[in-house]
């Protein structure tokens, strides 16, 4: 059986024209995905039922016994912290944020240690953005900004910039210019109209000379900075006013070096006083298929994107406070409950200690780095693969995935759901 | 079988001429009947002043616009916060409230339908999402068409039937309920970073103008009989001397159609400006309300602004830009591949301020003017103006002279040279509040033939029933009783159930969300239509097969099917 | 000698990451990108070991000749190795310095631990079934 | 009237301790308050020693004293601070102050996050160091401090004095990276170094006894100035923003 149109669950552009061709309850080829996505859809090793840690042995147990661990662990906890989220669909994320509210945890997604820093600049200063579809359309420059897509992202080249047909432009791949700012010289700055190599640490005033050299203020910016002359600068800001639609697409090269935040807060305001003389927007390019999603469905339930702290009732909202990594480092978590992600892989090594010392839930279908963390997981159908839900593509486009297969296995809103409703019978409810 | 019956209760119904009657409302599993059983559970309210439930015609509470807001707020969001209770869940907000303090602000006040003032077609998918959380009143969504290419081409080609079948395909792909025009071309114009300044400037690249547009899809909208007229925000949004372009657009307007008026012009204030730039702003209200007045085909929203702070958020990109240049606040903006767009900022509108003194006045004095209040209906355009929890302050003003003449004298001193306000004696009456904060909404929208808005046997058992006696309360002297009251229902009821009771709501709820199929003949299923399949796999980023919000999005799923011309 | 170490997402990272398990995912995360002047420098020639110490521990990677890094920058695909090292300090903004951090390079005779090996010197227990 | 908090020695928890209920003007009406662990809600004296000594009857005349290892779990003392004293005799948790409008907050030992955040007025003295976002605003807010005085004897983390739109901000010894971002008023004094300072300010002063480390590019350069007896040189800036707010340093390095 051959699916059309379904939904690769890999990174943030979430791609739907992917043609999977399925045996029984495999995946025996992928037609249009990249690497990454083609990998995720033929996975392989997945955890065959819930396991329990039992000193220093794993057992098998039901899934009925995991979702009492898990319930009796989140009501008698004073600060659970509920991470992940991203990996997974709206539908399971909706009843995340309502367990958390129920027994008064922090619940937080990856987007802390993705765009978290990007979510802050957004909340001091707005995002004037777009679909993918209108850069694909009209953009005559676009700005990859500490992003290599090549590698993250490998068909927002193919299906949005670079190799991609546009209405508006006659021969796209002439017309559209591509500028790559970045400290290495990636394979993505190799196929750049111009490539901007800055020093390490120094995208901030990079960009505070290009603001100031849009309004005029030359004069004030010295010969070179970090690294890029002053020359290559103006050009720079010339490209960008002579060009009728810009786009900046930007990576974890703004959000996670110094200034974090301030980084993305001054490009976009770089893109704020582009927009008085020409169309620009700018984009986050984002890492995993629904950390947008997660942000969307915080937002909606909680009114904050992520790291909101229900300890108290009321939602409280502090990202550097009520964030994943500033929890577990402080050790101010007492169990956790892992959703769609994989902190033992990702998180600095001063949180996974924390991980050992606290018990651990992990919903998540194969076995990974967190499972050694974990007093229970809990295998999870895949969203996309063998689960329907809801997702948001990094531009805001929600997307329902498809289900290509059928495995057997729960999806994570069941189990979640299983372990809400014991929850609520422990709290009287 | 669940029965409810609600004694002595004084009840306005517009949508059946009844005017402070008391009578007995039966209830059965969730609708209005003749009688009920002596099993019936029983509430008296002793006479108070009991209404239909509230609509809103015109407000942005869920989807990507709305959501956005929330997420660049999260300094909005430290007011309005409650924890988890009982079976309510917690909230947040003031201006852009989540999705439950949305619903369970509304529902206290007596509302329970609502309509989404503006969904991007690709996005509907979220706005859904998002009903399903507003769970005590029911849903329905405006369809965003302003700058949606296909139209456009048709539009240019001279195809009507075209742009109704296109029309037709996208409500039914993404669960839509009514076609919404907002600053119609200039959402495409402004995905080049310019915008159409009024009806007869071309859109770039298309070459049709507003005024093509707002015509061909009125006709389109009336072939497809669907229940709602077209819903226009006109170009040219807040700026001084856009009252002409207002009026030029309403004057394009045909009456087609017995039922209902055949164009809604939403928060009309914003278009009411006079003056040649600032310093001369001006009301043009009279203007406005007098054309309205001599047709019938018109209907629209005050659009009315109070004075704090607030979140403005609207399709209409251009203007958000403009507003973000006067303000230097933070400025979001979403652009929609091949359909539309939107803007975000917030904004605090002050007494001090002449301009938003004068913006006050003239949402009121719309509502004053406009003869018949079927023909002026109660909003804010939620939250552009004002949140909608300042509805009952609203309805105090209209019905109070004593009340407007002593917020009067707290406004910028100049605004009474540039403003009729002061001269306009007329105060509305408890009938007239009633037609336009429900009767009139669900007349506009074509839902109270399917039980909305009226409390006849066979509706929807939307109850909102107003701690206040009208016959011993002046609403011209007590103008604060008239804003306890409608601040807190004594008891809303939605589909038979008591959601909220003085201030509190009650339960989890579960809405239902109103959507419209229009059925078109083969020859116009653009889903079969080689051209209009071969432009969206080119230039759309979504797969045309991934575009339909599916059934599962819908809570309750109540399609309403028309019988189209074409 | 000290060195900036940017952590990043690769196309082999990203294949793998969904089978932590395995022996490529292991091989593709601790390996460690450097300009091949600096590996003069050191005596290192493609895939030999190196130890490399950060702010809170150490840990022993792979070496790989790279065009892409900079003299004095080395670059490692994000996973467990680089994050055995990373400081768990964010600024207060939710965010370790994931992309600047220095670091110390030595050769070293010692192999590269295993993800499990990594995860139980932190108290974990590897799953291996 | 003088209020002294023992605070009892705990088990190895960290849950951080929100106390917002120690201000001075609630031990008017005694001292049964209450506190909260992570979700737990306990009583003030499940967790302190407390000890009244006299009487009052104005929060002016209430001092209260904190001492105990585990200070630095508690977080929110302080808040909405009107008139009086807290002294803590350690170190702090975060966002002590916060919001504080008027009386006397000193801390002995360090202070974490948010040390008098958003605060209005009153003085705030943190005789060690201070961690991240000393003095500044909330997220997304326009405005951080608008008045009073914080002053800190030892270090500063990163984004001190963020937002700030009025009041004093003195840092004795240096400061982390970002000190007055986005500025628009009030005044912060470094007298160590720093890095990055004033970055998108718009208005206010900064002033940098040190040296300013990767000095932005973004700053018009005036000339030198006498400041305290120092020379000092003085920017403009930051011009990516049209901003009119003054820089004084003693000198920089950029990152060229």
């Amino acid at each position: 059986m051959i699916v059309k149109d379904a939904v690769c669950p890999f990174c943030g552009c979430l791609c739907d024209d992917i043609e999977v061709e399925v045996d029984g309850d495999r995946v025996v080829a992928v037609t249009n995905a990249c690497e990454l996505g083609t990998k995720k859809f033929m996975g392989e090793k997945r955890l065959k039922n819930p396991i329990l840690r039992d000193g220093d042995a794993w057992k098998d147990i039901t899934y009925d016994e995991a979702a009492r661990y898990a319930a009796g662990m989140l009501l008698s906890a004073e600060r659970p912290l509920l991470y992940g989220w991203s990996g997974t669909h709206g539908e399971a994320q909706c009843v995340g944020v309502h367990m958390a509210e129920l027994v008064r945890g922090v619940i937080d997604n990856t987007s802390s240690v993705c765009h978290g820093p990007s979510i802050l600049a957004i909340q001091e200063v707005g995002h004037p953005g777009c679909t993918l579809g209108v850069v694909k359309n009209r953009a005559d420059l676009v700005i990859y900004w500490g992003s290599n897509p090549i590698d993250a992202h490998p068909r927002h080249l193919s299906r949005y910039t670079r190799y991609a047909e546009g209405f508006f432009l006659d021969n796209a791949f002439r017309d559209r210019k591509v500028i790559v700012v970045d400290v290495r010289k990636t394979e993505t700055a190799n196929i750049a109209d111009e490539f901007v190599q800055i020093k390490p640490g120094g995208d901030y005033a990079v960009l505070s000379a290009l603001r100031a050299i849009v309004r005029g203020k030359t004069e004030t910016i010295p010969r070179t900075v970090a690294g890029v002359t002053r020359e290559q600068l103006v050009r720079v800001a010339n490209l960008c006013k002579g060009a009728k639609f810009g786009a900046v697409y930007f990576g974890l090269g703004l959000t996670m070096t110094r200034g974090k935040y301030k980084n993305i807060r001054n490009a976009i305001e770089l893109v704020s006083e582009l927009s008085r003389h020409t169309k620009f927007t700018i984009s986050a390019m984002r890492g995993h298929y629904n950390v947008y999603g997660s942000n969307e469905v915080n937002t909606w339930m909680t009114g904050y994107p992520f790291g909101i702290d229900f300890s108290r009732g009321i939602a409280f909202y502090n990202p550097g406070e009520t964030t994943a990594v500033d929890i577990l480092a402080r050790k101010e978590c007492d169990a956790a409950l892992i959703v769609g992600s994989d902190p033992a892989a990702h998180f600095p090594r001063k949180c996974l200690e924390h991980l050992a010392e606290i018990p651990v839930v992990q919903l998540d279908p194969y076995p990974n780095a967190t499972t050694a963390f974990c007093n229970v997981q809990i295998p999870v159908a895949v969203t996309g693969i063998d689960a329907v839900g809801t997702a948001y593509r990094m531009d805001g486009v929600p997307i329902r995935t498809r289900q290509v297969l059928s495995s057997g296995y729960p999806s994570d809103r069941e189990v979640l759901l299983k372990m809400y409703t014991l929850m609520q019978e422990g709290k009287g409810q | 079988m669940t029965e409810l019956l609600v004694k002595n209760a004084c009840v306005i119904d517009p949508l059946r001429s009844i005017n402070a009657e008391t009578m007995d409302i039966a209830i059965r599993d969730g609708r209005i009947v003749e009688e009920v059983s002596g099993a019936a559970e029983v509430i008296d309210v002793h006479g108070m002043l009991t209404m239909p439930g509230g609509v809103d015609s015109h407000t942005h509470i869920c989807g990507t616009k709305v959501n956005f807001g929330r997420y660049m707020s999260p300094e909005d969001m430290r007011a309005g916060r409650t924890p988890r209770r009982g079976p309510l869940h917690a909230t947040s907000g003031y201006s852009v409230p989540t999705t439950y303090g949305n619903s369970y602000r509304y529902s206290v006040m007596g509302y329970t339908t609502l309509l989404e003032g503006a969904m991007a077609p690709l996005e509907a998918r979220h706005t859904h999402e998002e009903f399903i959380y507003t769970p005590l009143q029911d849903t329905m969504a405006n369809t965003l068409f302003d700058g949606n290419w296909g139209i456009m081409e048709a539009i240019r080609d001279g195809d009507t039937k075209r742009v109704a079948a296109i029309i037709a395909w996208t409500l039914r792909a993404v669960k839509g309920f009514g076609v919404k025009l907002t600053n119609p071309g200039g959402t495409e114009a402004w995905q080049w970073g310019k915008n159409v300044s009024c009806i007869r400037d071309p859109v770039p690249y298309f070459e049709v103008t507003p005024a093509e547009i707002i015509r061909k899809v009125i006709e389109a909208n009336e072939l497809l009989h669907l229940p709602h007229s077209v819903h226009l925000h006109a170009n040219n949004l807040g700026t001084p001397g856009n009252y002409t372009c207002t009026l030029g657009s309403m004057g394009l307007v045909p009456d087609l159609n017995k039922k209902r008026q055949t164009l809604y012009a939403t928060h009309v204030q914003f278009h009411a400006y006079g003056g040649s730039g600032w310093p001369d702003f001006c009301s043009k209200s009279e203007p406005i309300a007098n054309f309205v007045n001599m047709r019938p085909q018109i209907v629209m929203d005050m659009g009315q602004v109070m004075f704090g702070r607030t979140t403005t958020m609207t399709a209409d990109g251009p203007m958000e830009f403009n507003l973000y240049r006067l303000h230097h606040e933070k400025w979001s903006n979403h652009d929609v591949e091949l359909e539309t767009g939107s803007g975000i900022i917030p904004v605090i509108y002050r007494r001090k301020n002449l301009v938003n003194s004068i913006m006050w006045a003239i949402g009121l004095e719309l509502a004053l003017l406009t003869e018949s209040p079927w023909q002026c209906l109660l909003t804010t355009d939620n939250p552009n103006g004002a949140p909608f929890v300042r509805y009952p302050e609203i309805i105090a003003l209209l019905m109070s002279k004593k009340y407007r003449d002593a917020e009067f004298a707290t406004v910028h001193p100049d605004t009474a040279a540039r403003v009729p306000l002061p001269a306009i004696e007329r105060e509305l009456d408890w009938y007239e509040i009633a037609v336009m904060t429900r009767a009139g909404q669900a007349k506009a929208l074509g839902i109270q033939e399917i039980g909305k808005g009226h409390l006849g046997p066979g509706a929807y058992a939307d109850v909102a029933v107003y701690p206040i006696r009208i016959d011993e309360v002046d609403p011209s002297v007590d103008h604060q009783k008239v804003i306890e009251a409608f601040g807190q229902t004594e008891y809303t009821i939605k589909r038979g159930r008591v959601v909220a009771r003085r201030g509190e709501c009650l339960i989890d709820g579960s809405n239902a969300t109103f959507w419209v199929k229009p059925k078109v003949s083969e020859a116009y299923d653009m889903g079969k239509d080689p051209d209009f399949i071969e432009k969206f796999d080119r230039y759309y980023t979504v797969r045309m097969r991934n575009y339909p919000v599916q059934e599962e999005y819908l809570n309750r799923n109540r399609c309403i099917e028309t019988e189209a011309e074409i | 000698m000290t060195y900036l170490m940017i952590t990043g997402r690769t196309v082999n990272q990203g294949v793998t990451v969904e089978n932590k398990t395995s022996a490529e995912y292991a091989a593709e995360t601790s390996t460690c990108f450097m300009h091949e002047f600096d590996m003069m420098e050191l005596g290192l020639d493609d895939g030999e070991c190196i130890r490399v110490t950060g702010p809170c521990g150490e840990v022993v990677m792979r070496v790989s000749a790279s065009e892409e890094v900079e003299t004095g920058t080395v670059f490692v695909p994000y996973g467990p190795y680089a994050n055995h090292i990373v400081a768990a300090g964010t600024h207060s903004t939710g965010m370790p310095d994931f992309k600047s951090h220095e670091v110390e390079i030595e050769p070293t005779d010692e192999e590269p631990k295993t993800v499990h090996g990594l995860m139980e010197d932190l108290g974990g227990l590897a799953y291996d079934r | 009237m003088k209020v002294t908090l023992a605070m009892k020695p705990t088990a190895r928890s960290f849950i951080p301790i929100e106390a917002e209920s120690i201000v001075p003007k609630n031990f008017l009406a005694g001292t049964d308050l209450v506190v909260w662990r992570g979700n737990r809600e306990l009583r003030l004296d499940e967790v302190f020693t407390v000890t009244v000594e006299g009487h009052a009857d104005r929060s002016e005349n209430v001092e209260v004293v904190l001492s105990g290892d585990d200070t630095f779990r508690l977080k929110r003392v302080g808040e909405y601070m009107e008139a009086g004293k807290i002294t803590v005799l350690g170190n702090i948790g975060m966002h002590c102050g916060n919001f504080m409008t008027g009386g006397e907050i000193e801390v002995r030992g360090n202070a974490d996050g948010w040390l008098g955040r958003e605060m209005g007025g009153g003085t705030i003295i943190c005789r060690g160091d201070a961690a991240d976002y000393c003095a500044s605003g909330y997220r997304g807010g326009r405005k951080g401090m608008t008045g009073g005085t914080v002053e800190v004897f030892g270090r500063a983390g990163d984004f001190v004095a963020e937002h700030i739109a009025g009041g004093t901000v003195i840092i004795h010894g240096s400061a982390g990276d970002m000190p007055g971002a986005e500025m628009h008023g009030g005044t912060l004094t470094v007298h160590g170094d720093c890095s990055r300072p004033a970055a998108n300010m718009k208005g206010g002063s900064c002033y940098v006894f040190g040296t300013a480390q990767g000095m932005l590019p973004t700053f018009r350069k005036i000339g030198t100035v006498q400041h305290e007896g120092r020379t000092l040189i003085r920017f403009v800036g930051d011009v990516a923003n049209r901003g009119k707010g003054n820089l004084f340093v003693r000198d920089y390095v950029y990152l060229d």
